[in-house]
């Protein structure tokens, strides 16, 4: 579904990745992990356009999508919930989630979306006219991912679902990402520095380290690696 | 009490003129973070393409569907100027820094000055004396004076207002805009094309900022190619009162300015209005530094 | 055991409706090697930014070498002894390397500004010997050999090197690491622990700092201090820490 | 006595100007008018970019600085002056230079009264009221009868000669020069850098931004005096927020900080303009025989010119034209 090939950024002097590569194969789940400045938001920005990669390629279901704006490229799919959520703070919930849907002109779609959103999420039912920047951390994240549903993804980036959420939240997140994969086998790519939780519900992992990929394997064998224990897991 | 309500309604006019170019001013630097000097000579070729209009053109003056006229015309010359200036003198510097694009802007700015002061390409540097526009009468309310062109202007500014109102709530684009100016990393992440919505900001302000002109003209019937200087520096003082990006704020700014510099008109200090309008503004942000209704932002450690 | 150089009793602070940091009490030693670790969003960088003047609390105490630090800006903590360095790197990019470590100094000097225009003997002679002091804390940490370059044209790790350079030149006795670590590989990292190790001996400071890399943090801290949700949740040794049933919660979920 | 380097420059620098004074009556008077208009921009240049340039603020208001100068020196050799009953040679040599510190330092005090309250402010809002205050500073002139309204000041004497105008522009160069490099002045950039890491390092970043407006005005109060011993003739409105402005693009077209790049600046954009005027005077010869081509448009367009150029050059080079990494080179 997507194939990342030997990927390099740079951000003026300093080389943020030194060719990347790695693969989410359609309906999985596929997670990135490493430490701050390992290259896992910045591979994830170069996906969706963000960022201009120096060197590399990057196919979305065999079509090129190399250097794209980012809004081609959420016209052909792939959605991205970024890091530090950035939802619309000064945009009511269901604003921010029309948001999302920007580029859906079926109304019928819309609205049996966000029934599907509210369902997966049923706190952002409760929150529809309160402002998206006084929510909680959790519920932001929720509506990231909501917002990112609504734009019909074939494809679903996720940037640090966990960050700065309480541990129940970041449980019940996690289980509906599941479920969401699954329900509509909607392939998933993950960051996420807890890498206990990003190794539990995922399929295949990527370790990166400044900015290249130390290990990859199936994510069962990294949780019982013991280089990776070492490292991500504090055992 | 009639002097007061005759000054107060003089005020809110102006108000209302200044309220329509600061918001060019503030939806400018609420998509690109930067201030569009070239703003006030839009408005300065508003007037002149209404004048022309009339003039060359020889639509009818002291009529309301010749007033309108000139007024669209006005107001579509200006939003395509400001779509072809935004596209040309500032998209190729999207990624540079602010100031380099200040810069440019006001270059374009003594670039349109100085071709529109120029005898043959532009308009020459001596004053013009504008035509009446629309049927103009003097009516009576009371002791109370107003003529129509006044109406017209009150008339005119408040629809136009309520028209940006609800295109920016109330249409896909306008939110688009909305998002934009909120973040426009995350706007582009929900697939909006950031450089659309910019193309249509500049085209939608210069279109305000045009019949700004107009407006202005009709008041102060004599135009000249350096006519928008001051009146777009006090739109942006009043932009920036307003806390500069936010679109009620502008509104409520150029309304403060106009009844201030009205009502300081007819004292002593007549002479000292753009002092005292300045005076106000540097006040208030010292006080409140950004702006009336702007929102400060905390710089992350 | 030592004195407290560092001691914080009760510091909450809310921006808003958000708690950030809640009635955290904690101490650094004179001397010691703290850490203070927590999941990302706990509130550390937070408290960094309290300690170091950045933020006011909104309700308890900080005191720093016996003496409260309330109001007081960064630069006054800087002067009686708080130096860091900040999670995502904050060098003078255009100014060379010399030059960070140089503006640094500056408190050390005897001349006032003024003198800079006259350039009398005073002047030159203090210069020169700034020059040198420069010339040997960037020889200590091997930075010497790009003394001249502008620091946004450095590699990462040397980036972040002159970074505690940098804070090293303003003389101070507690020195705040934000994610030294953060982008390192293995063997930088095992570089970077030793260089911490010798900051803390050879300049006889305290550090104090903030670290996702459990490797890093278990390896060089004495004592470690751990933040959940911006609530303290335990401290104590690095083995402590690493049996505490709460501190594994909170990192592994349960 | 032995100087170093820097301070023998500016002693060279002054003996020239000395001289090139002593012989400036063989030179002709419009050549000699623009070329102390060079002298007075690069003053006005250097001393903003000392602000906006190596502090990293942003101040629209150099015009009002240099307002409150050109009237003070005015006033004083107009108004005191003839009362001292002085002999015309100690007036141009004692007394103006006097006058001219004193412009110097009321531009000072207004430049740190706006300074001080404007440190809340950043970005656009610091601009907004320094431009304010430029105008409140003009509309004021234009409404004091004592320095002639809106009418403006005339008779002010032509004391502004090669001497006093280079050697400022020198002084203020080496001023500048001198304040960055040393230890103390590195931190005017290491605030412009990162205000954050700047107050991290120690540095009272306020004393720096509101030192840097006193020094920068008080060389704008100077030039504005200079400017009003050259022209014989001030006007508020020649010190609206267009003069302002002209200041910045010098500054921004320089590069920012760029200490030479910004002097060359200076000189070329007080040039350009009068250079198209020169060239508009001319002919070439017609290649095809007859008549010769006037070049008379180019008067006509210099402004047009002028603009466009403007606008070309941030598009071909915004990093300003003489983009070279002047920092990287150590000072003393």
């Amino acid at each position: 579904m997507l194939e990342v090939h030997n990927l390099s950024v740079q951000y003026g002097a300093i080389t943020a990745l030194h060719g990347i590569s790695l693969t989410v194969p359609a309906g999985g789940i596929v997670t990135l992990i490493g430490g701050t400045g390992a290259g896992k938001t910045t591979t994830l920005r170069a996906i969706s356009g963000m960022v201009k990669p120096t060197s590399g390629r990057i196919l979305f279901d065999g079509q090129d999508i190399t250097g794209l704006a980012p809004h081609e490229i959420v016209r052909r799919g792939l959605a991205h919930s970024p890091e530090g959520r950035l939802v619309f703070a000064n945009l009511t919930v269901m604003e921010n989630l029309q948001m999302g849907a920007y580029l859906q002109r079926d109304s019928q779609w819309i609205a049996s979306e966000l029934e599907y959103v509210f369902g997966m999420f049923p706190r952002l039912r409760e929150r529809l006219e309160q402002h998206a920047g006084t929510l909680s951390g959790g519920e932001q994240q929720m509506l990231a991912i909501g917002r990112a549903l609504m734009s019909r993804p074939r494809f679903l980036m996720l940037d640090e679902p966990s960050l700065g959420i309480a541990p129940l939240l970041v449980k019940e997140i996690f289980a509906r990402l599941v479920e969401l994969n699954r329900e509509r086998s909607l392939p998933i790519l993950l960051v996420e520095q807890n890498a206990h939780l990003a190794l539990e519900v995922s399929s295949h992992g990527y370790v990166l380290e400044t900015g290249r990929v130390l290990l990859s394997d199936r994510s069962s064998v990294l949780r019982d690696s013991p280089e990776v224990r070492s490292a991500y897991l504090g055992g | 009490m009639t002097e007061f309500l005759q000054q107060l309604l003089n005020g809110v006019l102006l108000g209302a003129i200044y309220a329509l170019i600061a918001l060019g001013y503030t939806m400018v630097y609420g998509v690109l973070r930067f201030i569009n000097f070239a703003h006030s000579d839009v408005f300065m070729l508003g007037a002149f393409v209404a004048w022309y209009s009339v003039e060359k053109l020889g639509l009818p003056t002291q009529s309301i569907g010749g007033g309108l006229a000139a007024l669209l015309l006005s107001m579509s010359v200006c939003a395509v100027l400001g779509v072809v200036i935004e596209k040309l003198a500032y998209k190729p510097l999207r990624q540079r820094s602010t100031l380099t694009v200040l810069i440019t802007a006001i270059g374009v700015s003594l670039l349109i000055q100085n071709v529109a002061q120029n005898s043959r390409l532009g308009f020459g540097p001596n004053p013009k004396a504008f035509p009446a526009l629309f049927p103009s009468q003097q009516l009576h309310f009371g002791a109370l004076t107003v003529s129509t062109h006044q109406l017209v202007v009150l008339g005119v500014a408040l629809s136009l207002l309520g028209v940006l109102y609800w295109i920016v709530h109330h249409t896909r684009i306008g939110t688009a805009m909305r998002a934009v100016s909120f973040n426009a990393t995350a706007a582009s992440l929900v697939g909006i094309n950031n450089d659309r919505i910019i193309s249509f900001t500049f085209g939608l302000g210069s279109a305000l900022a045009g019949a700004g002109g107009v407006l202005y003209a009709m008041n102060y019937p004599s135009i000249d190619p350096l006519m928008g200087t001051l009146p777009g520096l006090k739109a942006f003082v009043a932009a920036v009162l307003g806390g500069i990006g936010n679109l009620p704020g502008a509104a409520l700014g150029g309304l403060l300015i106009g009844l201030v510099e009205t009502f300081v008109s007819g004292t002593r200090l007549s002479t000292f209005r753009d002092a005292i309008a300045f005076g106000i503004l540097i006040a208030i942000l010292l006080f409140r530094p950004a702006g009336l209704l702007g929102k400060l932002k905390v710089e992350k450690v | 055991m030592s004195a407290s150089l560092l001691q914080l009793t009760d510091v909450t602070i809310r921006f808003g409706g958000l708690t950030a940091v809640s009635s955290v009490t904690a101490d650094v030693r004179e001397g010691e090697l703290a850490g203070l670790i927590g999941p990302n969003g706990a509130g550390k960088t937070t408290l960094f930014n309290l300690i170091t003047g950045v933020y006011q609390p909104t309700e308890g105490r900080i005191e720093f070498a016996g003496a409260s630090t309330a109001g007081a800006k960064p630069f006054h903590l800087t002067e009686r002894g708080i130096a860091r360095t900040f999670q995502n790197i904050r060098l003078f990019p255009s100014l060379s390397v010399s030059d960070n470590v140089r503006v640094a100094f500056h408190r050390h000097l005897e001349h006032r500004t003024w003198q800079s225009w006259l350039r009398g003997g005073r002047f030159h002679a203090e210069e020169a010997e700034l020059r040198e002091r420069t010339r040997e804390l960037l020889s200590l940490f091997n930075l010497e050999r790009v003394q001249e370059a502008p620091a946004k044209s450095l590699s990462y790790g040397d980036q972040r090197r002159l970074e505690i350079v940098r804070a090293l030149a303003t003389g101070p006795r507690l020195l705040l690491l934000d994610e030294p670590a953060a982008g390192m590989n293995p063997s930088e990292k095992d570089e970077l622990m030793r260089l911490i190790r010798f900051v803390r001996d050879r300049f006889r400071l305290a550090v104090l700092l903030v670290e996702h890399d459990m490797k890093v943090v278990m390896g060089i801290c004495e004592r470690i201090h751990v933040l959940e949700y911006g609530r303290k949740i335990a401290e104590g040794s690095p083995e402590e820490i690493r049996v505490d049933p709460k501190v594994i919660a909170a990192y592994l979920g349960d | 006595m032995v100087f170093p380097v820097a301070q023998r420059w500016l002693l060279a620098a002054l003996i020239l100007a000395w001289v090139a004074s002593a012989v400036s009556s063989s030179i002709d008077p419009y050549f000699l008018d623009v070329v102390m208009g060079v002298g007075v921009s690069v003053v006005l240049a250097s001393s903003l970019n000392l602000i906006n340039g190596f502090t990293g603020q942003f101040s629209l208001g150099h015009a009002g600085f240099m307002a409150v100068g050109a009237y003070t020196s005015a006033m004083l050799t107009t108004v005191v002056a003839p009362r001292l009953g002085w002999h015309p040679v100690l007036l141009q040599w004692v007394f103006f230079p006097l006058s001219l510190i004193a412009a110097g330092l009321l531009a000072a005090v207004a430049g740190l009264a706006v300074g001080a309250p404007s440190l809340r402010l950043k970005g656009d809002y610091l601009a907004i009221v320094t431009l304010g205050f430029g105008e409140i500073i003009r509309v004021v002139l234009q409404n004091m009868d004592m320095v002639g309204g809106a009418r403006g000041l005339t008779g002010v004497p032509a004391y502004s000669n090669l001497f006093w105008t280079f050697g400022t522009a020198a002084l203020t160069v080496y001023t500048v020069w001198a304040l960055l490099n040393s230890t103390h002045g590195r931190g005017f950039l290491a605030v412009a850098d990162d205000e954050v890491a700047a107050e991290a390092m120690g540095l009272d970043t306020t004393r720096y931004k509101i030192t840097a407006f006193g020094i920068g005005a008080f060389f704008a109060g100077v030039a504005g005096g200079l400017y009003a011993h050259l022209k014989g003739y001030l006007n508020p409105g020649g010190f609206s927020f267009d003069k302002s402005i002209e200041i910045v693009v010098m500054v921004i077209l320089g590069g920012m900080g760029r200490h030479a790049g910004v002097v060359f600046a200076a000189i070329l954009l007080t040039l350009l303009p009068e250079g198209l005027r020169e060239l508009g005077s001319r002919s070439v010869p017609n290649p095809f025989g007859g008549a010769a081509w006037s070049l008379d448009w180019i008067k006509e367009m210099r402004m047009i010119l002028y603009s466009l150029m403007l606008i070309v050059l941030m598009l071909m080079r915004p990093q300003g034209l003489f983009h070279r990494s002047e920092r990287r080179r150590r000072g003393a």
